[in-house]
């Protein structure tokens, strides 16, 4: 008999049992086949009739051979082994993972938004150039500022984008700039965007309130500081109160205020990033706006920038047309081009659907829920798991789990492994790296307070295994279908496709 | 007013009484009140999902889809057939409302189906290791020029005038920061020049294969010019005809980027999209994004996880050599799918009959009194048609007759080399497997009626 | 804190943990709320407006209250506690459980299907009209019949209205008949659609060789006997041989014959009921032409007959009008409706779909494979599960597990219960009755070689298991969500709403 | 030819050789020579699904949808928003593709949304036992007589004019084999006189809750009659108007029976809907269909599982009441999901609207000139209105305008009663949530056009 992983057999299906779901290319067999086209009749004729035959293939590039039925039952399964917000609590900070509503998903579906070709001229594609132009006026309102570049695909694309205005404008100055200022607490992306982005990163420590030690920051400012980035609330949830004098230190030599967006939902209708004295802001509407993540993206990172900003945006733009409807326009000195097209189009209709849903008030509402159950979570908890900083926090809070490693030696990880076995996914651990054993709890506005509630009975329980048993943790989780990996050995025998795993 | 909030009204007095606060805004009260908003954000009020779909149902009543239009418009974007099935199951919500898999045990769905990608996407590049992708093309090809300049250690950008000019604008605009240099090799009847520009000190040669007109290019000739000057081969794929062309790998390419749309996106206004990056072992420390590794559990199970994250921006910070954090995962998981679906001989099939397809349609289109092909050089799943008229004009006539007959090569390359003369007369026709006879016959008359 | 379980929990998701689902009424919190309504600008007064105030409930019908974040997750969990055919094999016997292709749901969603409303004029639906007729005709031609009901929302809808056609038959001629002959191995739908046709029910054994006993048969038949229903191939997967020679028998007595057709798939272009001599047939569509069995239903039961019967067809039929198009008539003696409005329109789309992708061949290609992974299967595992009947079997075959519980006690269920936790949906068991300890094995022919195999390693396996370890299949299954359940409790302390279980 | 088999060529080969067999006709060769088909079915070849899809496309093009059409038909069948999240939920592919739970160690899903099903109806009709689905209400209906003869021994049925004419005729179908005597109840005024029949001996008076003109009748008079006969009480309701009214358990009913399209399924051109039916639980071991219980499994967890199986017809064969078997459990599930969804208050509101958007539209319809109610009684959320022309003409006539004003009484009725005079005057308007004052006012001025 021919081998091959037989299918149809579900025992990696978590339902029925924990082995291992094959690949697709171990379930192959030579032959079989899924596809189907339509008739178009059109000869076709061998290739070498078109193209001079140096450039053909030899050998056919080897993909798989599966039928529609196991092609099927395998990605249900593989489904079947993945967390997802659908199934429950995704309490991973810095991620925002709310509830995606699934209206935003038939929005997405619309033959009359998915099936358009972005190079279709603009006269036949008014309502796509309406919707970015609404979404723009949306965002800009949220965020205080004057306009916005849609294109961007993600956060980080967003944040070099933002960089490259910063340098636009300070070059159109003549002002040669060298540094951006960005706080020890900040993601990752900030620093590595500052190097694409042509400046050196200088970092300054957070104090020990968890916010931006000013002093330092004064110490750190000069006049080849082109600017700063900050996220507020920042990365460990709490508000930079000192915002105000931030920003006016940072204006006073001659630099740009930078808004990393990612927590953009805990301030939604409370405060603004233009009125805090942000040049730049950019945000993440697969965090704030719900458009799902996807497992890892897609994700949209518009930029929206102050008036004296908007010459450098990217181009082309969708504006209004003196003589009524839509245009695609380019800034005078735009940077030009951040992507392909014109961003990612579906994601930023989602997000338009989901502005216009909640309205002023529903968004509003939504930083104000999501704000109330970070900080009960965080209240609930305190006894056994401290907040790394004192403080009110925002939509998110970062414990420490530093006492149980003290204590028993159990660590973050461990925590946030047996979570898992108690039916809700991970915080963030280790993140952000300034915190020792950082738990980085963002409930979100979406999750009730009995999901809340529970969440707290686990980490009581989890609690109470750590002082009486904590080989118990460290073995965790025991219920999911693999246990811990070993991350070592992948990056040690790197096997990144069937070939390198020796099964081609 | 939205309804995804799932408190009440005395849950949340309950909730702040547990704070000790009286109202939502004791939580912000350590918000200085200087910044707090007044009278809330000037938009409009919170309308209900129904009222919403009038509205969105007003933006498509506007909008030309392939519903209305046949589409031979190409340039990077195509409209191949994405059947029910891959839908359905690239569609499963534990896909799509997944993060990022940072805790494998939960997350082996996703993990495995990237896996099975990037060997897909490896072995259609011709190269051992491909990421588990990046944002579209064009950024795609950022990264790889970024990889190229921190192997070579060098600024200077060759590339070909036959990449397609969007992914050159975009190239262009992330130079302001990386300061790299670009130099454009200009096409000569369709065909790369090499020899007239200077590639001493290039870090990448950049080339494609076929190129944005659809020629399918010498690329002998590009890797010796790579070689000869100490520069990373960089090659941009259609990755449809990637299978039944020699892979870039098989040319000497050492790092591949490509537009991934094809398997399994919908047209989508642009995007999302989907980056497509394999390389070689030697860059491996350098390469951007997430690459999914197979390993064991603690019991010996076969397993995947996220691998080689000190690379990445998370731990490596600003010495990272990408900033790439949330990419496309989802459309990759859908190209795995269609490429499940399609497996090794759909793909070639779908391949063949765009080529057959877009050389029927070249013949009869040069059939029409002036109108001819552009370049002469061969030409794979899409052509450059010179018209005797504006090609924009020619597009909003076909549109008329229910055709979008392609793009404006003058309207594509914008401020860049467009690589023909009098580009604003070419248009840039692409055929897909979906086009039939019968609506390649109808766009030759329907642009005969237009040319006499 | 307000009681209520916490909805987004996921240790019921078999991805995490084992535990039981809250119900959607103990995640209910009041004044919780999902849903959203239109704008209609039209006002809503106190209903004693509008109506009297006698019928107006005085306390509204509790329902559930749950956020539109809870329903989802608690509807994903309770998805991924279900076994379906997407995740694997999946062959219970008599069923027919193929894969089912996405393509006919994408039909099935069509707006121009989903969304019309059945009272529309017939001049405002030709496209429906014509899908049936189309259907109607693609059946006809596969059964060799005549013409066809479709309004029969099952199969055994499909025999009861096949009952009532013979009824109407025979009362035409005046002809007053008591009795419908019925094999031993019938489903039990036949006799109980016999009763509900007003006829007594006749049974009559099967022989040692499986099929019906001819002389028997004989024996039963009279002028009084309306007719007889048989499945061929027959409940236990044989080919009734002798067909021809019995339905020359009730013929001879003035008697039809009725073809169960849920067994179609196996002979699907290679015999049809009508030149076996049947003169009223009913197909599943959600067995034979692969219309997703959804839990239970919705399936479709279309009636094909004999010309001779055709005028007793229940109506209106859409019919091709003389005048070109089409339009709804009524057969002169129709029985009259036998469902409200057109029968399972949109199942009877997803049929038409699925026949006009296989065509004539894909068809008879449907049932080759089908009948050839019943043999093979049957064969490959005959020598621990002897087949029931020792001859070439159709699309399913009838094992027995006699011998297992003759040796150590372990029953065909034992046998059903342990197949899940290697990865296989249970087969029919303790059916058809006439077999003892009966395991029937439908496999279809959308599995593979391999999984036939795998099949058959994991039966070799538990037969294995039996000999030395009987109490561990006694035990099973043990990975699954909820293990063997107490089923003479649930008849006896009935509980069958949140209220009669005391959680209202 | 399709291709969803998996086999190749040399598999099957294989497979033969296995069997001890050449080709796969070896397989078929104990079927009578005479009996096989010898040049294989007289159909067209197959062709993919997208050529497939072209031919659907043709279909659906000669059919007005509600997209065309603004939908006031109803008649049992209604035009209720269906939410994407209802939507999404319920066609997830574990309810889609399963069977019958059968094996309730795997099917805890299915078991579990049914039981939430089973609660809310048997909540909304007002009795205790609610069944897993009937086909529709129609059939339903029928088993609701068939529960009462069983119950009462008795053949006659009394059946109320108001009860859909549809519903009726079904039931007169299965009447031929059951032999129930039907009795029709004639309406006055659209309200049902019984005493105008002789209710004596009757197994069931069945009332409708509206009736079919959308008037909310006297049911303590019904059930008044239904006692001094012995009968049983059953009642047809409209389940979305139950949240409002009083439920008809309070009223005295033994048997509900419904139509629950409402509840999440689309219009489907009638099919597959949902039949609701409840009982007292004096009748449960006449229960037709599925029904699921609770119990514990082994380690003493929860779960659910099919119960009093032995009612049902594969274990009581010729003795069961029904032999219902495949039922419409996905429209169950889906409308637990859309129940769920809407909530106490939700399916209130819905209601309220239904019934405030038809008195609106009641009185802006009946200021046109000769336009009148047909029936003076109160009613919910449709209504009978007397027009000055034919109502089919009507109805014709409206669809250019691009509404589906209702429906022809006459035509719904066809030989039955049809409780009114003159019923191919009468149209039946239906108003759903969905209706805005716009779209009513829209068909105001357009019907005005027609009458005046
Ligand atoms: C604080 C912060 N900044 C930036 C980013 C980068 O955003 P993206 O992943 O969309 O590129 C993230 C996302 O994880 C983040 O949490
Ligand atoms: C042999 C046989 N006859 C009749 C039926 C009844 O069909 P349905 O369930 O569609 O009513 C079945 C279904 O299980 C069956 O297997």
């Amino acid at each position: 008999m021919t081998y091959a992983a037989p299918g149809s057999r579900a025992k990696s299906a978590p339902l029925m049992g924990r082995d291992t779901e094959p690949t697709l290319f171990e379930m192959s067999v030579e032959g079989r086949r899924a596809y189907q086209l339509r008739t178009t009749d059109i000869d076709v004729k061998p290739m070498g009739a078109y193209l001079p035959v140096e450039h053909l293939a030899t050998q056919p590039v080897k993909l798989a051979a599966v039928s529609e039925r196991d092609l099927v039952a395998h990605f249900t399964r593989l489904s079947h082994r993945q967390f997802a917000v659908d199934l429950g609590m995704y309490p991973l900070g810095s991620c925002t993972m709310k509830y995606n509503p699934k209206f935003c998903d038939t929005v997405a579906n619309e033959p009359g938004l998915a099936k358009v070709h972005p190079g279709t001229p603009a006269h036949l594609t008014q309502g796509w150039l309406e919707i970015l132009v609404d979404l723009e006026d949306r965002l800009c309102e949220i965020t205080g500022m004057a306009a916005a570049t849609l294109q961007p695909a993600a956060g980080a694309a967003g944040e070099l984008t933002g960089l490259l205005l910063m340098r636009a404008y300070h070059e159109a100055r003549g002002d040669a700039r060298r540094r951006v200022i960005i706080p020890d607490s900040a993601h990752g992306t900030n620093p590595a965007s500052v190097t694409l982005g042509g400046y050196e990163v200088t970092t300054i420590p957070s104090d020990e309130r968890g916010l931006v030690d000013v002093e330092a920051l004064k110490g750190a400012l000069g006049p080849d500081v082109a600017g700063i980035m900050l996220t507020n609330p920042n990365t460990v949830g709490l508000f930079e109160e000192e915002i105000i004098e931030i920003a006016g230190l940072v204006h006073d030599v001659g630099g740009l205020l930078y808004y990393d967006g990612a927590n953009l939902n805990a301030i939604l209708g409370v405060v603004r990033p233009g009125d805090m004295g942000f040049d730049i802001v950019h945000m993440n509407l697969h965090k704030t706006f719900a458009t799902p993540h996807g497992g890892g993206g897609p994700g949209a990172g518009p930029v929206a920038v102050a008036a004296h900003l908007a010459e450098y945006l990217p181009g082309p733009r969708a504006q209004r047309a003196d003589k009524g409807g839509f245009e695609w326009t380019t800034p005078a000195s735009s940077i030009g081009r951040v992507h392909g097209w014109h961003g990612n189009a579906l994601v930023l209709a989602r997000a338009l659907a989901y502005i216009e849903v909640h309205g002023a008030e529903g968004l509003t509402a939504v930083a104000h829920h999501a704000v109330l159950n970070a900080n009960w979570l965080k209240q609930r908890v305190a006894a056994i798991l401290p907040a790394a900083y004192d403080r009110p926090c925002m939509h998110e809070a970062v414990l420490t789990a530093t006492p149980w490693k003290k204590a028993n030696d159990v660590r973050a990880l461990d925590v946030a492994k047996r979570l898992m076995e108690e039916g809700f996914h991970a915080p963030t651990v280790y993140f952000p790296l300034i915190v020792d054993e950082a738990l980085m709890f963002e409930p979100t506005e979406t999750e009730s307070l009995q999901s809340l509630e529970a969440l707290a009975l686990a980490l009581e329980l989890i609690h109470a295994e750590s002082l009486t048993n904590p080989e118990f943790l460290h073995d965790a989780p025991r219920t999911t279908p693999v246990r811990r990996v070993d991350e070592a050995r992948a990056a040690r025998q790197l096997m990144a496709t069937e070939d390198a795993a020796g099964r081609s | 007013m939205a309804n995804y909030l799932p408190h009440t009204e005395s849950e949340v007095q309950e909730m702040l009484a547990f704070l000790g606060m009286n109202s939502m805004d004791d939580l912000f009260a350590h918000i200085p009140e200087s910044l707090r908003i007044a009278g809330g954000l000037n938009l409009a009020p919170g309308r209900s999902e129904p009222d919403v779909a009038d509205q969105i149902a007003h933006y498509t009543s506007r909008n030309k889809s392939t519903n209305d239009l046949v589409c031979f418009a190409g340039g990077g974007a195509y409209d191949h057939e994405v059947p029910s099935v891959v839908r359905a199951l690239a569609s499963r919500s534990e896909f799509v409302t997944a993060y990022t898999p940072y805790q494998p045990e939960v997350a082996q769905g996703v993990l495995q189906a990237i896996f099975e990608y990037q060997t897909m996407i490896a072995r259609l590049s011709g190269l051992p290791i491909a990421n588990a992708s990046l944002y579209d093309a064009a950024t795609a090809l950022v990264e790889a020029v970024n990889m190229a300049a921190g192997a070579t250690k060098r600024a200077k950008l060759v590339i070909s005038a036959g990449v397609h000019p969007h992914w050159r604008q975009v190239v262009r605009t992330f130079a302001r920061g990386t300061g790299h240099e670009l130099v454009v090799a200009p096409l000569r009847d369709g065909v790369t020049d090499w020899s007239a520009v200077n590639c001493d000190g290039a870090a990448a040669v950049v080339a494609s294969y076929p190129n944005y007109l659809g020629v399918v290019e010498d690329m002998a000739a590009a890797r010796h010019v790579a070689t000869a000057s100490g520069a990373l081969f960089v090659v941009g794929t259609d990755p449809v005809l990637a299978s039944i062309l020699k892979t870039p790998g098989t040319w000497g390419a050492d790092i591949v980027v490509g537009e991934g749309q094809p398997f399994g996106t919908p047209l989508s206004y642009g995007g999302p999209y989907l980056g497509l990056f394999a390389c070689t072992e030697e860059q491996i420390r350098r390469l951007p994004g997430r690459l999914v590794g197979e390993t064991v559990d603690v019991d010996g199970r076969r397993a995947f996880v996220t691998t080689l994250r000190a690379r990445e921006q998370d731990i490596r910070r600003e010495k990272a050599t990408s900033n790439v954090c949330t990419n496309q995962t989802l459309m990759a998981v859908g190209a795995a799918i269609q490429l499940g679906y399609l497996g090794t001989e759909g793909l070639r099939d779908v391949a063949e009959r765009c080529v057959a397809g877009a050389h029927y349609a070249a013949d009869a289109l040069t059939s029409l009194p002036g109108v001819e092909l552009a370049v002469t050089a061969p030409f794979g799943r899409e052509f450059a048609l010179r018209l005797p008229i504006d090609a924009s004009i020619a597009i909003a006539a076909l549109a008329d007759d229910g055709i979008l007959a392609g793009l404006s090569v003058a309207a594509l390359a914008g401020d860049e080399d467009a690589g023909v003369n009098d580009p604003q007369n070419v248009l840039l026709v692409s055929v897909t497997e979906k086009r039939t006879r019968r609506e390649i016959d109808a766009f030759v008359v329907a642009l005969g009626k237009l040319v006499k």
